[in-house]
């Protein structure tokens, strides 16, 4: 019995296991505060469509051995790149939804195979490089969306000066399309957004049926043992590359689809530190830097998000101020600290 | 190895040291200047002509009379000099004196109990 | 097809290029945006020397941890926390002067070793991974300290002036104002050239870091560190703790950027309390590596340079935007964008070429072999 | 006998076992002051156990301590870790080199023995803060070189160095210890040039004229005979002979080294076969794999024979096979079936027909955490696109789970292979059953060659002589030539048809499985004699 329940922790993982109690508290300290339990509910169904796809991204990097891809923001870019410029068409509905994702995973697959190109030349040091690969392209990109020439009065700023504004509203264009799209409406406080919950699934399906390719099979090789994959004579770099592009083109649609489902388009410094709530979630979803599952990613989006959206909520109604920034950072930065001092070193 | 212990309390011990010292000479104070009337116990002292004072070699400023002004110094032993001004000009009729402070405590000097030399110039509070 | 070798042999001049493609490229940006930013000579002066004397303590401090062969030290940013924590204390006891500064260093210095012996506990369980660590351990502890200095101050640790803390009682303000320390060593001994305040204790002080350093290097235990740095294998066969001596390199590190986090906002006057560190880690890292370093070697003279080439960007990038694109702003994200891109583009090049130069080593011995066993 | 006074080691009765088994069995050696003793046996016969026993490694701990007494200087001791070695006075020089590349020779020589001045800083924070006293360092650095008796500059960074000087950077080390007594040299000529071998042997000398004991372990059976005072064989574990050198010769030394058979042949095979057609040549083949370096191996394989490639460990037996499958860096000119074939490309020779079951197994012959059936079938799907089905009109290759299953149950059955089901981890499976794995992976890919390297390492009997007979059935019944590179005569000599002797990168000598014993061991000494027969030029 009790080598039974070690190893259940053992399985499942001690700091989730500490999270998961911790939420099922906060859930029963709900009514006692004054929050309505419905709408939580609702916040943590809403979440998870906006952020599963960002996080299931993470998946191939890690499937071929490149670590947690904290240049993520590599990804988002090319989906804000998609956006604006499917909102400079004037494109609305489904119609300008599909054309940002159309125009996003063009620009995502050059930014990943460039950025395949870079890691694959720093192997062993992926993680660090990606960061600061993630962090500079935001910073350049600032200054594009600047000097790009936009022309849609909805994106630039109203009184002359050049450039985009910080924010731009997806209203009037393609914001809740997804959300809206087969929506149900239970209550007055739960509806549920079938149409971005069934886009994600679509895209995990995809994602689990790449990896029974031949080309899936052998990038599944090159993550579990490099050696092995070298002796089968499958191209380990081309796997990378592929595994990198893959990763973008996903992270690029899973900005736009939080984009449709939050409303507004964040540009300039906003994107900076994406990676990491993302990173943390996979990883409180039981992922380690060398293995990820999908089963990670939907137990991570959801844990991460329940605490994200419960803990402000409860704590702050507890000692009456407002503590959800700081859970956050220790949050999400504690688990990927505790990550990375876990894992073995990943053969090179 | 004893030698080395030693050393190393002697070294730490010496660091809180330092650090008490630091403390109180770096500590601030406040000091309320005042040039009002005031009663020590039967006498009486009033405010009549306007002063420039000096705390620790800082000019303050000048006081009226029935006015009030502060300063705030650093440490422990502190030097008050009040001078009388005659329309605009110094009459070099200086005053001095010295006074010391713990740490934590602010003072009220008065200047009217200053100029003659009164016991109790200085009032200190924690 | 995957390839084995790669043999190119390196010309000793592209080899120079290739180590010093960063400050080279620096030196090139900063030759063209001088004549545009349009300042004046004198001015350019004045902010050099106030960079070199706010920035260098922070960016030696760095120096030994890359000798111990932990790469550059994010986590410098727990050492700067330790060191606003003693300035929140000094400040609200109201120590002021060159005192009070010794006294910031004093409360301090406790607080960094122990961060710092934690930082390199946790930096030894991720081998081979500590910049990535370092960092992301560095976004971690901020939200200890935002725990701490922001619900912590004022309810446990008692803060008795009002002036500094938040209108609900406990937390300290956004910003607070470091009066009493304001450029106390700056201006400890006056010198005057021109219109030029030149702050000579502040330049003896990091002075002394530096003959610490070189002194440093001399002992055994930097002896020891240099072995670790080179290889752990080796080291720990003979006989070298090497946990232990990477975990002192990072403690040494942390301490010295508490002092150098002090030794900055004294001259900055003001401290934003929950930011004025954040970037430490970064800016601190971006200059050293303009200066000619990298991951695995950096010396003094990289320091300075370093400072001098990555502030005078810093200094002229806002204007410089300005007369280019009419708008300051750009030079703004240009600067982060550099900044970033720097730390980006150093990190990758020391990873292509660790890769390289292992195997042209191999190449050379294989060589070797070939030339005296081949009859 | 002597007087026992006189020796400065002795190791009583010396036994040791590692879960069960003995490796070490009551040995006794002395040695005595300024003597050279020369350690020769075979891979396996103890020579490093002994070593990490009388160094106090701690596997010796770690797996129960040993049997006997070890009296060393006149006193008994049992080191707790080699540091107590070598503060007692024992000193070792590895094979493999433990420097550091980027330090001058003198930092390398002094290595964590640095002489320091006192500073003030230590009386707080201890002995670490004394500075290095780098004048007193270059004296005893100059000093150590100096009995070495070569040319060196002290101030040079190692890495600058000729590779040659490298290894006596690591015997100076020990020299300049003070109160070095005994110095074990493990392999310590392997890399060097013979007239830099010369020059170290002459120093080793020099240093046992003046009172250091010297061990010396070497399979240059020329060397030994040379320099050494007396030579001890071991043999599986036990002390097989002493012999004085002035009296024997090697042959001698061989045979009591790799032992006398009774039998003349183990050979299994009844008849020889009559192959004459190559098809594989390789000619000066250069192979960079670390601690298995080839340099230059040239021999002609025929087609459908068992080749075996025997030698000792690190000699380069290994790294000929992995440099052909373009697992190690190769250089050098191989033709398969005539054509010349590309090196340092796995996918080209893989699809060449050309098939590797590696020495590796749970590093790179297989997934450990992957299920038996992916394991078998991944090769074979990258390589020959089996087990794929195509979707959309081939667009989407996808993987066809029940042609997997179906292919796995065969080879489970047909190689016995214990499992579960073919769904089972492979870290699970047992050694053998691993191995067994690694060939069924190879023969989906229905190759015309294999290389199998070390195929029985590490596994037990019974599986032993089972993966022999499946290599033997499957070369008879498809006709499949086999390679095999083994550290096991016995098993060699049992099933192939000509045993190739590697030593020092090269192919000494290519034998019958016929020869007698002692040829073999000859050849693996690096005694060459040029009236010995070889066959198959």
């Amino acid at each position: 019995m009790k080598k039974k329940i070690q190893n259940i922790i053992e399985n499942f993982g001690l700091p989730r296991i500490i999270i998961f109690l911790f939420l099922v508290l906060l859930f029963i300290l709900t009514p006692f505060v004054g929050i309505r339990f419905d709408t939580s509910i609702n916040d943590i169904i809403v979440r998870f469509g906006m952020n599963g796809i960002l996080v299931l991204s993470l998946i191939p990097m890690v499937k071929t051995g490149c670590g947690l891809n904290f240049g993520l923001q590599l990804g988002i870019i090319a989906g804000i790149l998609g956006a604006v410029i499917s909102i400079e068409m004037e494109m609305i509905g489904f119609t300008g939804f599909f054309t940002a994702i159309g125009i996003a995973i063009f620009f995502a697959v050059i930014f990943g195979f460039l950025y395949g190109l870079l890691l694959n030349k720093v192997k062993g040091d992926e993680m660090v490089v990606a960061t600061y690969v993630g962090f500079s392209s935001v910073s350049f990109m600032s200054i594009m969306w600047l000097m790009l020439p936009f022309k849609s009065p909805n994106m630039i700023w109203a009184y002359g000066g050049s450039g985009l504004r910080t924010t731009i509203n997806t209203k009037g264009y393609w914001f809740h399309v997804l959300t809206d799209f087969l929506k149900i409406k239970i209550g007055n406080y739960i509806f549920f957004p079938s149409g971005t919950i069934l886009f994600f699934a679509f895209l995990t399906f995809l994602v689990w049926a790449f990896f029974k390719t031949k080309i899936g099979t052998a990038m599944i090789v090159v993550g579990s043992n490099t050696d092995y994959a070298n002796s089968c004579g499958i191209n380990v770099d081309k796997m990378r590359s592929i595994s990198v592009i893959l990763s973008t083109v996903i992270a690029a649609i899973g900005i736009i689809v939080y984009q449709e489902s939050f409303g507004f388009i964040q540009l300039y410094t906003a994107p900076l530190f994406m990676a990491f709530p993302a990173v943390a979630a996979l990883l409180l979803g039981g992922a380690t830097v060398g293995k990820a599952s999908i089963k990670n990613v939907i137990i991570g989006v959801f844990l991460f998000q329940s605490i994200l959206t419960m803990t402000p909520s409860v704590v702050s109604n507890i000692i009456k101020s407002d503590m959800s920034e700081t859970i956050r950072i220790i949050l999400s930065n504690g688990m990927i600290v505790y990550a990375l001092t876990r894992i073995t070193r990943v053969r090179t | 190895m004893r030698k080395q212990i030693i050393i190393r309390t002697a070294l730490v011990t010496a660091l809180i040291l330092i650090g008490i010292f630091l403390y109180v000479i770096g500590k601030e104070h406040k000091v309320v200047i005042d040039n009002r009337d005031i009663s020590i116990g039967d006498i009486t002292y009033s405010a009549s002509t306007t002063y420039v004072v000096w705390v620790d070699n800082q000019e303050i400023g000048v006081i009226k009379k029935g006015e009030r002004n502060a300063a705030i110094v650093t440490g422990v032993s502190h030097k008050i000099v009040v001078e009388e001004i005659k329309s605009n000009v110094l009459t070099g009729e200086k005053h001095e004196k010295r006074f010391r402070l713990k740490t934590n405590e602010s003072a009220t000097v008065n200047i009217p109990a200053i100029i003659n030399n009164a016991n109790e110039w200085i009032d200190k509070t924690n | 097809m995957r390839k084995k070798s790669l043999t190119k042999t390196m010309n000793p001049s592209v080899l120079f290029l290739i180590n010093y493609a960063v400050p080279i490229i620096f030196i090139i940006l900063i030759a063209f945006a001088i004549p545009l930013s349009g300042l004046s000579g004198l001015y350019f002066i004045r902010e050099l020397m106030i960079r070199l004397s706010r920035n260098s303590f922070l960016i030696l401090a760095l120096l030994i941890p890359v000798m111990a062969g932990m790469g550059m030290n994010f986590s410098i940013v727990l050492g700067a926390m330790a060191g606003e924590i003693g300035l929140i204390f000094i400040t609200d006891w109201q120590i002021v002067g060159i005192s009070g500064m010794l006294l910031a260093i004093l409360i301090s210095t406790p607080i960094a070793v122990l961060l710092g012996y934690f930082a390199g506990i946790v930096l030894n369980r991720a081998k081979g991974r500590e910049m990535v660590t370092g960092f992301m351990l560095a976004f971690f502890m901020n939200g200890i300290y935002q725990l701490f200095v922001l619900f912590g101050m004022g309810n446990i640790i008692p803060i008795s002036n009002s002036s500094i803390l938040l209108p609900r009682g406990y937390g300290i303000r956004n910003t607070i104002n470091l009066l009493g320390i304001r450029q106390v060593l700056d201006k400890l001994i006056p010198l005057k050239i021109g219109d030029i305040l030149i702050p000579v204790a502040t330049f003896l002080v990091i002075a002394t870091l530096c003959v610490f350093i070189t002194w440093f290097r001399k002992t055994k235990l930097g002896q020891d560190m240099r072995t670790v740095g080179q290889d752990n294998e080796v080291a720990r066969v003979s006989g070298i703790n090497v946990e232990n001596t990477r975990v002192l390199s990072i403690v040494i590190s942390t301490v010295l950027a508490c002092y150098g986090q002090i030794l900055f906002l004294q001259n900055i006057g003001t401290m934003n309390t929950y930011q004025s560190h954040e970037q430490v880690g970064v800016f601190a890292i971006a200059a050293l590596l303009v200066g000619g370093a990298s991951v695995a070697k950096a010396n003094i003279p990289n320091v300075f340079i370093g400072v001098i080439l990555f502030h005078t960007m810093f200094v002229v990038a806002p204007r410089a935007g300005k007369a280019l694109m009419g708008q300051a702003q750009l030079g703004e994200y240009f600067r982060v964008f550099v900044s970033y891109g720097v730390i980006a583009f150093s990190l990758a090049l020391y990873a292509w070429r660790k890769r390289v130069e292992k195997e042209n080593e191999r190449k050379k011995i294989m060589n070797y072999r070939k030339s005296i066993l081949a009859k | 006998m002597e007087s026992k006074e006189k020796y400065l080691l002795r190791m009583e009765h010396v036994s040791k076992d590692f879960y069960g088994t003995k490796v070490l069995k009551n040995i006794n050696i002395s040695v005595k002051s300024g003597e050279i003793i020369g350690l020769v046996g075979e891979n396996g016969a103890g020579k490093s156990t002994l070593m990490n026993i009388l160094f106090g490694n701690p596997i010796i701990h770690e797996t129960g301590g040993f049997e006997g007494k070890i009296i060393f200087d006149g006193k008994e001791v049992n080191f707790a870790s080699p540091f107590d070695a070598i503060n007692a006075g024992i000193g070792m020089v590895h094979q493999e080199f433990i420097f550091i590349p980027g330090f001058t020779a003198i930092e390398n020589i002094l290595l964590n023995k640095e002489p320091t001045r006192y500073s003030f800083f230590s009386e707080i924070f201890g002995d670490k803060l004394n500075v290095l006293n780098r004048e007193e360092m270059k004296k005893r650095a100059i000093e150590a070189i100096k009995i070495l008796g070569i040319e060196l500059n002290p101030e040079i960074i190692v890495k600058e160095m000729p590779v040659g000087h490298k290894q006596f950077i690591e015997i100076a080390r020990e020299i300049d210890r003070k109160l070095l007594k005994l110095l074990v040299l493990d392999e310590p000529t392997a890399v060097l040039t013979e007239s830099e071998a010369d020059i170290a042997m002459k120093a080793i000398k020099k240093l046992a004229a003046k009172g250091v004991s010297v061990i010396f372990i070497s399979h240059r059976l020329q060397e030994i005979l040379d320099s050494c005072d007396r030579i001890i064989v071991l043999k599986d574990g036990s002390v097989q002979k002493e012999l004085i050198p002035s009296d024997t010769n090697p042959r001698e030394v061989a045979e009591y080294m790799i032992g006398h058979e009774l039998t003349k042949s183990i050979w299994k095979s009844k008849e020889i076969r009559k192959i004459s057609e190559t098809i594989l040549e390789v000619n000066n083949l250069w192979v960079d794999m670390p601690g298995e370096q080839v340099n230059g191996a040239s021999f002609k394989v025929n087609k459908g024979e068992i080749f075996g490639i025997g030698g000792l460990t690190g000699q380069g037996k290994l790294g000929i096979a992995n440099g052909i499958m373009g697992l190690h860096p190769a250089e050098g000119e191989v033709k398969f079936k005539g054509k010349p074939i590309f090196l340092n490309n796995s996918k080209y020779v893989l699809e060449q027909g050309i098939a590797f079951v590696s020495e590796d197994r749970r590093g790179l012959g297989l997934i450990l955490d992957q299920p038996i059936f992916k394991n078998i079938t991944f090769t074979a799907m990258q390589i020959k696109d089996m087990f794929l089905k195509s979707l959309l009109g081939g667009l989407i290759k996808w993987s066809d789970d029940k042609a997997m299953f179906k292919i796995t149950r065969e080879y489970i059955d047909a190689l016995q292979i214990k499992c579960e089901s073919e769904k089972q981890l492979v870290r699970e499976l047992s050694g053998g059953n691993q191995q067994k794995l690694c060939m069924a992976k190879v023969f989906v890919l229905q190759p015309e060659l294999i290389f199998v390297s070390e195929p029985t390492r590490g596994i037990d009997v019974g599986a032993k002589s089972l993966v022999l007979d499946t290599l033997c059935e499957y070369n008879r019944k498809y006709g499949i030539t086999i390679i095999m590179a083994s550290s096991e005569l016995v098993e060699l000599r049992a099933i192939c048809e000509r045993i190739a002797i590697v030593d020092e990168g090269r192919i000494s000598g290519i034998l019958p499985p016929t020869a007698e014993l002692v040829e073999f061991g000859l050849l693996m000494l690096g005694i060459k004699s040029k009236k010995r027969e070889t066959i198959g030029k």
